[in-house]
């Protein structure tokens, strides 16, 4: 089978496409800012297929990290075999990702806004708030200070939402200019992986515009379970599915389905 | 001529948390599932400490565990979790009861106010926390963080007050009786948190002689002089994991987390796991020979 | 799948050298007789390079060479001497004639800037300095350094300018080819130097292979993220030390020392260790086998 | 022979006894920050003698030293030998010495001024200097936040000046209250070893005040060599000398007489 021989509707599952798309984002060469699950899946697969130079960075101090065996913890032992350096927050968060080093950080989200900020700490009112979410952790710093950011997160109306209850991590914040106001250094998130599509940033609103919707996905779905207005241009093309070489070495990555459920468990 | 004695620091892991008054303010290391104190967690459970206040970057199951006991009343930190299983069930709790606060900052933001402390200054420069929430909300501190225009560029620059906590709780690989300790793998915040503290307990899984320490000085993260009390604990932080040491047991750690969903399994497991037992060796005990030792590190792998 | 291919960041002395332009900002790493770039410095004075600045903390016989060759127009640091010895001569002698210029910080406020350019701040905090001329005389900077009151203590603060030179230069126990390095023995301030340069160079008593490298993570000390070019470069700090390595050759030194007290007879040293060799190599062997054998550290001593 | 038998005049050198004087200075326990020298030899005696559980640091990054053998330079390979750790300029002068865990260091000067302020930058003026020295180091470090500070120096009348050339390293500055003004951390100097007798510091002005005259030494040659007003109390005790077991050990831990030349060398 070919480099470019893509897999067909049935044969992937979601979760797989969003590892796949995530891990296309990162180029050759680049340095990586990842947390456990879905982005460490994706980096690890980035490796191993086209970006073999690419650098893994994980927060805890595990640097150029070329684990073999999937972390539950973002300080797991496990990140550090073979690993190029083994230090601390203060190297990863401070002299590498603020330091200007790291091309791409990805991050989760439990709500985003039209303008790709981020909340992860509380839902509902700061002052008597429905669920206390854990936090910033690193979250905040890679989304100040990595020169682009990747958000991958599932596609709810509830957590795509015109207003967060709470601002953890600064995505364009009301718009064109507003990062280098505030004084921030990294150029803030350039694409959202969801389960239904890709969106990228409209470069003069710096509003969340739809990129690519996965195959199987209607515009429709997308719209009702979007909080904002989403803008949405002429021709969306569908999102390239994973390749059969992605699958496999995916599959491989993950193999007891840990993060990405095999397709048979996910049924 | 005077050959210099070997001071000797070492007391037990009851004496230790002893030490710790009610109301006290920690600085508590580890990072994730990596050498978090879990042991001296037990312990201030065990003596029923109340009202301290715990400074960290992202903490798990242990400071979860301190809230669940009602011993840790606030925290200044930037994550807690039980990671890859879902959210902490005890503060979660703890927080809707009003038992519990939380002031908010970023990992980053955490480990420059622990090397702020460290190094005797009152505040470290951030480039974080601009235009969110993080800089507009406080929980409890009248002075979060303060946004300044750098006299040299112009930029606009955060300042986060620096911690110096009454006692630093660290868990570390090992250390000789006068506190010169060594870490393998990753040190998180702890190099910072460690010398941040007023009084310093480290805690180890092994206790090695002065003379190994002494022959590599460059492997040595926390030198004694920074160092007050010494505590031997092996499988000190059982659940979690020790580089080089032993893997997470991860059916304990989900077995707890499906237990303190209610407030009734919390009580159950505390009551089965920590004040049910005298004291570390008996909890470890409990869990199992076997269990404990199918868990040790396989080389070349640190876990 | 992919097998991950080594990147080889290897090029040669000279290689390196040409990288530097005139005018060029430079981080100098090494502290006091320890693992100063000498050879480098040997090799920018036969490319005859010009007008170049330099941060560093202390340094010795190698940034009076550059003095001395006219290499080096402008020092940002806070001490320079050939320790145990005297004065360093030859900036001494361009002092007075107007061609080298000094701004004093601190050694602690050097290192600190290091670390604020490292870290992506533009200022570090710092309590040294204050209530002295240091703070209150410049020689060419505009802001050298700036007090302000904390707004969390009231306390006054002195904040320094960090730094991000152009280059950064550092010579390391070893280093793989990927540019991972490991330091024995002291750091000085090379972990925040290496980390503040815009570029960073990479001198090594050795390269060893990088699965070496990999099998001890937590020994790396510069992470090849960091690193644009290697170079091995051994023998690269004589007569100068390097920890585990070799000791100091203070038969040289003094040689040095005294023959540099004249213009002349700094030429004559110049020329004929310097300008007069080809390269490294043949610099080594002018001095000698036999010399430098007797110089190799013993076991247990790193010296 | 016993602990407190003195050696008579003509059996110690003055560097001997400035290095004891040092030593003493020395308390059991105490975090001692030296720079190589004489001080480097006070600190090794006073371990060896009344204060075996003092930790010398030294700024390079060598900490709690053990060193066998005289170092050179305060880099030197040398003092890592038997050391608790051996890491940086920011462990030694940041977290430890600005930390505030440095009970005295040790500094010498080039001028000192009567309020203990300290030249090491300049001699002559700022725009046209006649010398260039070597400058602050750690010097201003360890003054600035160091909790006593002992000055070791020559005492002659170009260096206890009424006015400094340069003022590198802050002593008393102007007077009382003025080092908290200025927002300084450490209580300054405490003690001045010459080769002519010790000072202190009176507590009201903060001024230097002759606190012993070494054996042999008269008034009227310290006078003649301090270029400022001494405060002179009304009875000035004779410098306690060395001890046989002090010389002792002192010519062992220096045997080639690097730093403080035996007496049959000195002569």
């Amino acid at each position: 089978m070919g480099k470019k021989d893509y897999a067909k509707p049935g044969e992937f599952t979601t979760l797989e496409l969003m590892a796949v798309c995530g891990a296309r984002a990162i180029k050759n060469g680049e340095v990586v800012f990842v947390g456990t699950g879905l982005p460490m899946i994706a980096a690890m697969l980035a490796k191993r297929t086209h970006a073999p130079k690419a650098k893994i960075v994980y927060e805890a101090g595990f640097i150029d990290s070329n684990a073999i065996d999937i972390a539950l913890s973002i300080a797991d032992s496990r990140l550090g075999y073979r690993a190029s350096a083994a230090i601390g927050l203060i190297e990863t968060l401070g002299l590498l990702l603020q330091g200007g080093h790291v091309d791409v950080g990805f991050v989760g989200a439990a709500q985003i806004d039209e303008y790709g900020n981020i909340n992860t700490t509380y839902i509902g009112d700061f002052e008597h708030p429905t669920v206390r979410l854990p936090g910033s952790g690193g979250g905040n710093d890679i989304v100040s200070s990595a020169k682009r950011v990747v958000i991958i997160m599932t596609h709810e109306k509830r957590k795509m939402v015109k207003k967060l209850d709470y601002l953890t991590s600064p995505g364009h914040l009301d718009g064109p200019g507003a990062r280098e106001r505030v004084g921030l250094l990294g150029s803030g998130p350039s694409l959202v992986v969801t389960n239904f599509c890709q969106m990228d940033f409209d470069p003069e609103t710096k509003r969340i515009r739809l990129a690519s919707v996965h195959p199987g996905v209607t515009l429709q779905e997308i719209m009702e379970n979007t909080g904002f207005d989403l803008l949405i241009p002429e021709n969306v093309p569908t999102t390239e599915p994973p390749t059969y070489e992605e699958l496999a070495i995916l599959r491989a990555i993950d193999p007891h389905g840990i993060y990405i459920p095999r397709p048979e468990q996910s049924k | 001529m005077v050959e210099a004695p070997v001071e000797d620091k070492r007391i037990t892991l009851k004496e230790a948390a002893k030490l710790i008054p009610d109301g006290a303010h920690l600085f508590w290391g580890g990072f994730g599932f990596q050498r978090p104190p879990m042991a001296f967690a037990h312990e201030l459970v065990r003596q029923k400490k109340r009202n301290l206040t715990i400074y960290t970057c992202g903490s798990e199951m242990d400071i979860d565990i301190l809230a669940g006991a009602y011993v840790v009343s606030h925290f200044e930190l930037a994550f807690f979790a039980i990671e890859g299983i879902g959210l902490a069930p005890n503060i979660q709790r703890r927080i809707r009861e009003g038992a519990v606060q939380i002031e908010d900052y970023t990992n980053l933001a955490m480990a420059l106010r622990f090397l702020g402390g460290a190094l005797g200054v009152p505040f470290m420069p951030l480039k974080s926390m601009l235009g969110t929430d993080l800089l507009a909300k406080s929980r409890f501190r009248a002075k979060k963080a303060e946004v300044i225009t750098c006299p040299f560029t112009g930029e606009k620059v955060v300042l986060v007050p620096s911690v110096r906590p009454d006692f630093s709780i660290v868990h570390v690989s090992r250390v000789d009786r006068e506190g010169n300790a060594q870490i393998d793998g990753i040190k998180g915040e702890d190099v910072e948190g460690a010398r941040a503290g007023k009084k310093v307990i480290v805690l180890a899984e092994e206790i090695v002689d002065t003379e190994f320490i002494r022959s590599q000085p460059d492997q040595t993260v926390i030198p004694n002089i920074y160092v007050n009390y010494v505590v031997e604990c092996p499988w000190g932080a059982y659940p979690m994991m020790v580089y080089n040491y032993y893997d997470y047991d991860m059916e304990h750690v989900r077995m707890y987390y499906q237990q303190c969903k209610t407030e009734e399994g919390w009580q159950k497991y505390c009551e089965e796991y920590i004040t049910g037992v005298e004291d570390h060796v008996e909890f470890l005990t409990k869990i199992g020979m076997e269990r404990l030792l199918k868990l040790r590190a396989k080389k070349p792998f640190p876990y």
